[in-house]
């Protein structure tokens, strides 16, 4: 499936904007996702990775999936398929 | 000045503004909604300058512009509006609005917005949101809560730019968004980081086309338009493709601080705004 | 002046452009690329207005502006930069920019852009279209070809913008998109058709954008984003769901009248510029 | 499907943006689309509607299948099923 990252989260990954992550099963939650990403960043900066805070996604973070926030869906435990893309957007305050 | 009172417009402003009363959804009725509204804009900075313009260019009849800081050259790049260096912003974007439009009546506030002079908010129809700093954001959202204001806020950094209408028709408020404010440690000065200005410029456009647009929904004749209206955020970012879109968010808490049936938070208690004065969150930094 | 040769900057240029030199995609390099271009924008109205604006503020090493009208009240709603009636709008927008960054080079032409001094053109890198009529539009589409310049090219009217970029990356050209000028009965002048001042705000920061990103695609170190580069069209519409979107436009057509290897048009003919001079197909005027 | 209208179209079709088409047929070539839609814009403007020039879209319209130009697809011959969003564009000229 395909992870996007804005508001400065992509600096958690290096650099990157999207990543492709495929998992064997056909359908995984999106808290199965976002271990894997911890576990992503973890590695990518050395164990020490601000994408998680208490095992939750850091506060000022929104998870979009196509487009929606996982609010209006079933939180952690949306189902997520390879033809969606989720979105994790730190938000910002200059301006 | 001759005034035609039957329809509630000034000859001249027929000929300022003629042009976009020919849009079907503005028209007279949209028009004199514009002219009868009072808009408090907060910052009068890199978002707040493309804001202030095109709502004093429309014709909005009372618009307040809040802002403690002087111009500086380093703002210049994308407060496209000031050329002024050391003078208060607020007071140079009221020389701006009244040479463009001097039919629009201004209020200018050359203080900080703070919970001790929140009350001037209660005078005005709609708050737009253009400071640059998250305690601002928080004081501004709680305080439209409270008085029930609708809220046009958007945010820019890097490459990058959000906005969201806030506490209108029974939608969320930031806190329903955003419990938590981001941890003081994970948070870096505005000085830090670094926006380009045609970013902001987009943001800004956009927040008073929000704003134009909350006004021509109240308008009858658009009613039905209205059905439309979704929770939603706009995002760009202008290396993603696509670069812009527009995400469905959240509808508003049930167990929000502030705006939920129970709410924890009810009054302006100062200590709720105390985080760094400029604190943007940015792994990179850390 | 003091100058630091050894990075191409100007002492006083680290202080005006230090926040969006603080962006990683900018960086010294980028703004370098910034003051190395030389872009010009046809149109001073209501796109060019705050397009000009945020290109000056970033730092556009040469700028031109090109508009033969002068200023009107009725103009005053969406062309947010102008105050002075009857005042050429070019000179009107040398004024804004000579005060907003006096370090930018401007070349003022109070003239309309026609086949005859079209060489213009060629001392410029990018091509921004501001103007607001379909013969300008097909007659800056195929300078632009001829020459092999890219060209930011962005419309709005009511509550509509639209934008995309041309010629460009052997992307399609506008005569790709629209092979065949929309029939003059269908056509009706643009007065007669209304439009938001700050809609026209958002496609022309949108533009401004456009010729920041183009100028960043070409520094080495944001190569890799422009692989993600895609031949694409924004459309906004303050009263859809979602209100703006950036989808995907077809490349270059292999029967394209101008761009195509054996092109129809090969040199600049009048006659293919003379339909009305604006030019809106609006059914509902029919 | 979804029918949506831009840059002045929705003038022909009631000022309706939008439009839910559906047809018996699972799936039909945007072409029946078409026809389907020139009959309801004749209708609705008395026989006299500005949608088609000699059986194809007016120039300037441009057709949007998902957000995609129907040139990337298969043009007047595209698939579309009940899941799509088709979006008819007039260019505008103003600035
Ligand atoms: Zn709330
Ligand atoms: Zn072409």
């Amino acid at each position: 499936m395909k992870i996007e990252f804005g508001g400065g989260l992509e600096q958690l990954f290096d650099n990157k904007q999207t990543l492709e992550l495929h998992f064997d099963e056909p359908e995984v939650t999106i808290q199965t996702v976002i271990e894997k990403l911890a576990q992503i960043c973890n590695e990518l900066r050395s164990n020490v990775c601000l994408f998680l805070q208490d095992g939750l996604v850091r506060p000022g973070i929104l998870v979009l999936i196509n487009d929606a926030d996982w609010e209006l869906l079933d939180k952690e435990d949306t189902v997520v398929e390879d033809k969606d893309t989720i979105l994790f957007n730190s938000t910002l305050h200059g301006g | 000045m001759n005034s035609d009172l039957s329809s509630g417009l000034e000859l001249d402003e027929y000929s300022r503004y003629g042009r976009q009363m020919l849009v079907p959804e503005i028209g007279l009725e949209g028009q004199l909604s514009f002219k009868e509204s009072k808009v408090i804009v907060i910052g009068a900075g890199g978002l707040g300058c493309p804001c202030i313009a095109y709502l004093a260019g429309a014709g909005i009849g009372q618009l307040a512009i809040v802002d403690p800081d002087v111009v500086e050259t380093s703002n210049l790049h994308r407060q496209v509006l000031h050329s002024e260096e050391g003078l208060n912003k607020a007071e140079s974007l009221r020389r701006f609005v009244s040479k463009l439009n001097p039919k629009i009546a201004l209020d200018i506030y050359t203080c900080r917005l703070t919970t001790s002079n929140a009350s001037i908010i209660s005078k005005y129809d709609i708050v737009v949101d253009c400071t640059d700093n998250v305690a601002a954001r928080y004081l501004i959202n709680d305080i439209c809560v409270l008085m029930n204001k609708p809220l046009v806020t958007a945010s820019a950094l890097r490459l990058e730019g959000q906005l969201t209408i806030l506490n209108y028709k029974n939608g969320p408020c930031y806190r329903c968004l955003f419990p938590r404010p981001p941890a003081p440690e994970l948070s870096t000065k505005c000085a830090e980081s670094g926006v380009l200005g045609s970013v902001v410029g987009v943001l800004g456009t956009l927040q008073a086309s929000q704003v134009l647009k909350l006004l021509l929904n109240n308008c009858p004749k658009n009613s039905n338009k209205d059905d439309a209206y979704q929770d939603s955020m706009i995002l760009f970012s202008l290396f993603k493709f696509p670069q812009i879109k527009q995400v469905r968010i959240r509808p508003k808490q049930k167990d929000c601080q502030i705006c939920s049936a129970d709410p924890l938070i009810k009054t302006l208690d100062p200590s709720n705004y105390e985080f760094p004065v400029c604190a943007i969150p940015s792994p990179a930094n850390i």
